[in-house]
C-alpha cells in the first residue's frame, strides 16, 4: 500500500485548493494564521498566501461567526475555525437563531455560504470542556447541515457540496483523525475493503470480501473509524461475526434509503457515535430505520456511545467514559447473544 | 420653520402607520405583536439622505420607520405584517423579521452586531463606499455581541456605523438601571469615535452627521451615533407601565406635537392627506387574500 | 366542576410560596419586577415582597445564567427567566459547559440549585425567533435535567423537586398554557379523567373508563394537552380509537419503566410534541421504548412534531408547521392504518 | 532589596512547579495539555495577603500559581494534573478545572466572569467583607461575557476584583491585533475603577493595590486591576511561535533573572531548595496509584 496523505493535510489542501479557486473565500478564526497555523495545523500556510481573506480573530466564538454570516450574506463564503469544538457552545445562537433562520425565514430561500469548523472529540486528556461531542445539539436545525470529517471522504468534495447547499453548515472533525491516513483505493488494511453505498459517495461503506453479506451494519460517522474497525477485526477473528462499516459524510440530514437492502439483508444495525449518553444522534438514525424496516429487524438498532457523564481529564477516567473499541466490540457481541 | 415636505410626509406617513398597526391590534386584526416607533420617527428619516443604496441597514424590532425611511414604500410591509399578497417576506418574518435588498432585521437584540461588522468587512475588501449601518436600542447594549462587533469592527477598522436609539427605556426598564457608565464610554472602550444627538431638527443631524459618516465611508473608520430619544407609545402594545409624568414628559418632547405648533397649516393638511393615505392602504392590503411562501422554505435542509 | 386557578396562577404562586418559606431564593430576569412583571406576568408581585431578591437584569442571557450559577455556586437557590425560550441559545454555553459540568466535572458531586425558567412554543404569531420549543437540544447534557409545565402538576412541587436535586434544571413553559386552568380531583371534562401513573405523580395519565384498556397511548409534555385531547375526542367519537394520554413532567432523564406494562398492553405509542422536525426528545423517547418493547408492538412509535421549517409569523402560515390537534389526529389514526 | 522569604519561596515554588510540568510533557509522563504561568509568578504571589479565606477565586486555564498562592500546597494539584491519589478533583478536571473551597477555575474563557458577579452578589447580600476575585488574560477580553458582567457588577455594586494578566499575547495573537482600545477604557466604559500595575515588586504592588482592594470590600466597588506582564514560557507546550527576539525581550522581564541578579545568595538557596522540593514531590506522587473518581459523577443527573 503505498502512503496516502493524513487526513490533517488532506483538509488543509483541500482549504488551500478552495482559496485558490475562489476570491470569494474567508477564513475566521483564533490562532489560525502563520506561523501557528492554527491550534490543529489545519490552517497551514492559509494566511501566507491568502493573508487578506484569512483573518486571525479576538477570542469571540459568538461574534466570529456573527462576523461569517454576515460575510456569508453579501454573497462572499466564509469558513470560520471554532479552536476547540466544545466552544461552538458560544456561538450557539448566531448559528440557530441567525444563519440558519435566515435560510427561509424571510419567506425565500437566501443562500448563505458558510461552513462552522469544529474540531471535537476526547481520548487526548484535554478535560472535560475540551473533549465534547456536540454534534447532537445541533440536530433537526432547519437550515443547518451537519458533516463529519471521515478518511474516506475528499475534503475538497466536501467543501465544494456544503457550499452547493448554499446554506449554513458545521463540519465535525474528530482530533483524532487528523493523524491518520486517509484511505483510497478500495483498500482498507489486510483485511478490510471498502467502496460506498451510491452514486454520490455519500456513504462509504468498509467490509470483507461480500458487501451484501454481513451479521450486523455499524453506522458511524468519521471519527469512530479507527475504532470500529479495531471491534470489527476481533468480532470476526474472535467470535466469527461480520460487521460491515458505513461511513456517512454528511449527518445531518440522514436518509437512510440508499442503506436499507443492506441493514434489511443484515437483519442488525448498531450506531456508534462518541457523544455522551441521551438525545444522541444515533437516536435519530435508529428512529428513521425503526419506522422503515419494521418487522424487517432481528433486533432493535443497538446505540453505541461514550457514558452519561462529563470527560474526565486522567487518561485512565477518560478511557473509561469514552467509546472505545471494545465498547463497540462487547456490545455488537451482546446483539448475539440477547 | 425649515422642514422639507418629502421628509414632513415621511415623518407623518411612519407616524400613521404605526398608529394604524396599534388601531388594528385593539381591532383583533391583527395577531402576534409589534414595536411601533412613536416618537423616534424622525431619526431614520433624518439618515435618509446619509444612507446610500449600497449601504446595507440593519434593523431591530423597532424597524418600522427604518424601512419606510429606506423604501418610502408601506404596502409590502403592512402585507407582510398582515400576512397578505404582497407581503416582502410572504409573511413569514412578519413585523420583525425583515429581508429586502440590502435592508434586513430580526428579533434576537444585538445578533445584528457582528452580521453587520461582516457585511462591512464585505464593503471594505471589495473597494466599495459603502457602510454597513445597524440600529440598535439603549437595552441592547446589555449583550455581550454588542462589544465582540465593536472590537472586530475597530481592530479591522471597517465601515461600520451604529445607530443607538437611546430612548431612555427597555421594555419596562429604565436605562439607569440597566446600563453602567455611558455609550460615549463604551464607544470609546474600543477606540470608536461616538456623536451624541441631543436634538429632533432633521436638517441641523444630517449636518452635523454629514462629515462624520462620510469618514465611515472613505477611511472605513467605525463610528457610533447615539440618538438621545423619547418612546412616546408602550414597548410592544398595551404593555407601557410608566408613570403618568413620564409618559407626558416623553410626548412633550416629541416632533409631532411641535411641528403641529410651530407650521399648523402646512402640517395639518400634511397630516390628513397621510393618514387618509394610511386608511386607504389598510383598506386596501387587509382585503387582499393571504400570503403564501416559498415550498422550498420548508425543509429548508439542502 | 369548580373552576381552577390558572397556570400563570399556579406557577406564581409556587413562586410567592418558594420565595416565603426560602431566604435564600433569587430571581433574575429582564423586565421581571413590577409592575410590569415579566412579559408573562408569571413573576408578578415577588419584586414588591422580595425586592432585595429579585434583580431586573440587563438584556444579558448568557451573563444572567451565569451570574445565576455563581449565586447557586455559594449555596443560594437561582431562577432565571428567559424571556423567550429561543433567547436560551444565547446562554447555551453557561449551561453546558459551566452549569450542567460543574456538578460533576471536580470529580465530586458539587450541588448547584439553579432553573432556567423558559417560556416556548408558538402558535401566537410572535414569528421564527420567537415560537420555538427549543428542548430537543438540551438533551443528553449530564449534570441537567429538564421539565415541563403541565396543568397536571403542581408547580409547587415541581420547583421543591427541581432544587432538591441539587442540579441545575430547565423549565419549559408552553406560553398557550398560561392561561389554561389547573386540572383537578381527577377530572379533565365531561369525557375524560386523570390519574397518575407512579406514586411519585412523575406521570399524569388521562384516560376515559379504565386506564388500563386503551388502543394506543400518547405520551405528551405539558403544552401539548389541550391538542392532544383535542384529538383524543375526536378520535374516540369519529374513529371508535381509544388513547391514552401520559404527561410527564421532567423530560429528560425519562424513566420509561413505570409506563411499559400499559404501553406494552395498548401495542401502539405516539408521542407528540410542537418541536420542528429532527434530533426530537420523541426520538430519545422512541429509543428506549423500542429497546425495551421489542416484539411486544404492533407498530413503531410514532412521532408527531412540528414541520421541518422556521415558525412564520402569519397566523395561516404558522398553523400549517406547528403540530395542531388535527395532526395528531391523523398521525393516530395512520397508526390504525397502515 | 526588600523581599520576604515566605514570598520568594513561593515564587521558586511555582516557578519550579511549572518547569517540572514541562519537562514530564516532554517526557511522555503526561497526557492533555498545560499552560504554565512561566513570568507571571508574582502575581498571585503579590495577592495572596491581599486577599482572604472568605474571598471567593476564579481562576482561568493558566491557574498553577493562581492555586499554589492560595494553599501552598503542591501535591493535590499535581495529582490532579497526573491523575494519582490525592488529587484535588480526583483526576477529573485536570490541569484547568479545579474545585477546592472557594477557588475554582474551569477551561472557557470568560465564562468566570458573570459566574463571579453572583458570587459576589452573594457576600454583598450577605453582608460579607469578602470579594470576588476572577482572573483573566487580555485575550479572553473578546469574550462577550466580559462587558455583560462588568455591566452587572457596576450597576448593582457587587465586591468584584478583576485580575488582568495582560501578558501582551494570546496563545499566538498579540495583544494589538486582538483588542481595540485599552482594557483601561474597558473598565471606565462602565464606570468601573481601573489600576494599571506595570511594576513587579511586590512590596509596591501590595502597597499600591491594598487601599483600592479595600474599598472593594467596604463598598462594594467593583474594580479591574491590570497588570502588565510577560509570558516568559510558551502558551502550553512547545508552541511558542513568536520571534526570537521576543520571548528574549519576555525573559528579560522575568523576575527569575532579576532577583538571581539582585541577591545571588539568597536566591541561589532557595532555588535549589524549591527545585529539589519539587523534584521530591513529583517523585512521590508519581509513585502514587491512579485517582479514582466519586460514583455519583456519573449518570450525573439526579
Ligand atoms: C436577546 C434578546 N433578549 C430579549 C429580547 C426581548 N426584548 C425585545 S425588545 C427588548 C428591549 C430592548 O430595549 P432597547 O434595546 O432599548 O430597544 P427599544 O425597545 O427601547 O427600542 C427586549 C428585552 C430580545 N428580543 N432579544
Ligand atoms: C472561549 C474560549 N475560546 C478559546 C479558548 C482557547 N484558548 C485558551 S487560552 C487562549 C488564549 C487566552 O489568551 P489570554 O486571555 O490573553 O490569556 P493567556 O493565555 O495569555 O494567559 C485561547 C484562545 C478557550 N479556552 N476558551
Ligand atoms: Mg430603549
Ligand atoms: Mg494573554
Amino acid at each position: 500500500m503505498p502512503v496516502t496523505e493524513r487526513v490533517v493535510e488532506n483538509l488543509n489542501h483541500a482549504l488551500h485548493g478552495l482559496f485558490e479557486r475562489d476570491g470569494s473565500v474567508y477564513l475566521l478564526g483564533e490562532d489560525i494564521k502563520d506561523p501557528y497555523g492554527g491550534a490543529f495545523k489545519v490552517t497551514r500556510g492559509l494566511s501566507e498566501r491568502y493573508g487578506d481573506r484569512v483573518l486571525a480573530t479576538p477570542l469571540s466564538e459568538g461574534g466570529i461567526v456573527g462576523v461569517a454570516a454576515g460575510l456569508a450574506l453579501t454573497g462572499d463564503k466564509a469558513i470560520v475555525e471554532i479552536m476547540f469544538g466544545d466552544f461552538i457552545a458560544l456561538a450557539f445562537d448566531q448559528i440557530l437563531n441567525f444563519a440558519s433562520k435566515s435560510v427561509s425565514m424571510y419567506g425565500r430561500r437566501v443562500p448563505l455560504r458558510l461552513v462552522v469548523r469544529c474540531p471535537t472529540g476526547g481520548n487526548r486528556g484535554y478535560g472535560p470542556t475540551h473533549s465534547q461531542s456536540p454534534q447532537k445539539h445541533f440536530v433537526g436545525i432547519p437550515g443547518l447541515s451537519l458533516y463529519e470529517l471521515s478518511p474516506f471522504h475528499e475534503n475538497d468534495a466536501v467543501l465544494e457540496r456544503m457550499f452547493r447547499s448554499a446554506e449554513p453548515c458545521v463540519l465535525f472533525e474528530d482530533k483524532v483523525l487528523y493523524t491518520r491516513r486517509m484511505y483510497r483505493d478500495g483498500v482498507v488494511d489486510d483485511l478490510f475493503r471498502f467502496d460506498y453505498a451510491d452514486p454520490d459517495r455519500e456513504f462509504a461503506r468498509v467490509h470483507i470480501g461480500d458487501p451484501d453479506d454481513a451479521d450486523v451494519v455499524l453506522i458511524a460517522p468519521g471519527g469512530l473509524v479507527d475504532r470500529a474497525l479495531a471491534a470489527m477485526r476481533g468480532l470476526l477473528l474472535d467470535q466469527e461475526i461480520t460487521c460491515q462499516l458505513v461511513v456517512p459524510s454528511r449527518l445531518y440530514p440522514f436518509d437512510p434509503d440508499p442503506l436499507l437492502p443492506m441493514l434489511a439483508a443484515a437483519g442488525r444495525v448498531c450506531v456508534i457515535e462518541e457523544s455522551t449518553a441521551g438525545g444522541t444522534w444515533g437516536s435519530e438514525i435508529a428512529q428513521a430505520v425503526h419506522s422503515r424496516l419494521w418487522g424487517k429487524l432481528a433486533a432493535p438498532v443497538r446505540l453505541v456511545h461514550s457514558a452519561d457523564s462529563v470527560i474526565p481529564s486522567a487518561a485512565h477516567l477518560e478511557r473509561d467514559v469514552l467509546v472505545q473499541s471494545d465498547t463497540i466490540y462487547h456490545a455488537v457481541q451482546e446483539m448475539f447473544v440477547g | 420653520m425649515k422642514l422639507d415636505n418629502a421628509d414632513l410626509e415621511l415623518l407623518l406617513l411612519i407616524r400613521h402607520f404605526e398608529r394604524a398597526l396599534l388601531e388594528l391590534f385593539e381591532a383583533g386584526q391583527l395577531n402576534g405583536t409589534t414595536h411601533t416607533c412613536l416618537g423616534q420617527e424622525y431619526i431614520p428619516v433624518a439618515l435618509r439622505t446619509l444612507l446610500a443604496e449600497e449601504d446595507y441597514v440593519f434593523s431591530n424590532h423597532r424597524g418600522h420607520g427604518h424601512y419606510l425611511a429606506r423604501f418610502g414604500e408601506p404596502h409590502g410591509l403592512l402585507a407582510e405584517i398582515m400576512g397578505r399578497e404582497g407581503a416582502v417576506c410572504h409573511g413569514v418574518g412578519g413585523s420583525q423579521h425583515i429581508l429586502r435588498d440590502r435592508y434586513l432585521s430580526t428579533g434576537v437584540q444585538g445578533e445584528s452586531m457582528p452580521v453587520a461588522v461582516g457585511a462591512a468587512l464585505h464593503l471594505k475588501r471589495t473597494g466599495s463606499t459603502g457602510l454597513a449601518a445597524v440600529f440598535v436600542g439603549d437595552g441592547t447594549w446589555g449583550e455581550g455581541s454588542v462589544y465582540e462587533a465593536l472590537n472586530m469592527a475597530a481592530l479591522w477598522q471597517v465601515p461600520l456605523l451604529v445607530l443607538v436609539e437611546n430612548n431612555g427605556i427597555a421594555q419596562s426598564t429604565p436605562t439607569t438601571t440597566q446600563l453602567a457608565g455611558s455609550i460615549a464610554d463604551r464607544a470609546a472602550a474600543f477606540g470608536v469615535r461616538h456623536h451624541l444627538v441631543r436634538f429632533q431638527d432633521l436638517d441641523e443631524i444630517r449636518t452635523v452627521l454629514g462629515p462624520s459618516i462620510a469618514r465611515v465611508r472613505e477611511a472605513g473608520e467605525p463610528l457610533v451615533v447615539e440618538f438621545l430619544t423619547s418612546r412616546v407609545g408602550p414597548h410592544s402594545k398595551g404593555d407601557d407601565t410608566r408613570p403618568a409624568e413620564e409618559v407626558e414628559r416623553a410626548a412633550a418632547r416629541d416632533w409631532y406635537r411641535r411641528y403641529a405648533a410651530a407650521i399648523p397649516d402646512r402640517f395639518g393638511a400634511c397630516d390628513k392627506r397621510q393618514r387618509e393615505l394610511v386608511e386607504q392602504i389598510v383598506h386596501e392590503v387587509a382585503s387582499r387574500p393571504l400570503s403564501t411562501w416559498d415550498e422550498r422554505c420548508l425543509s429548508p435542509n439542502a
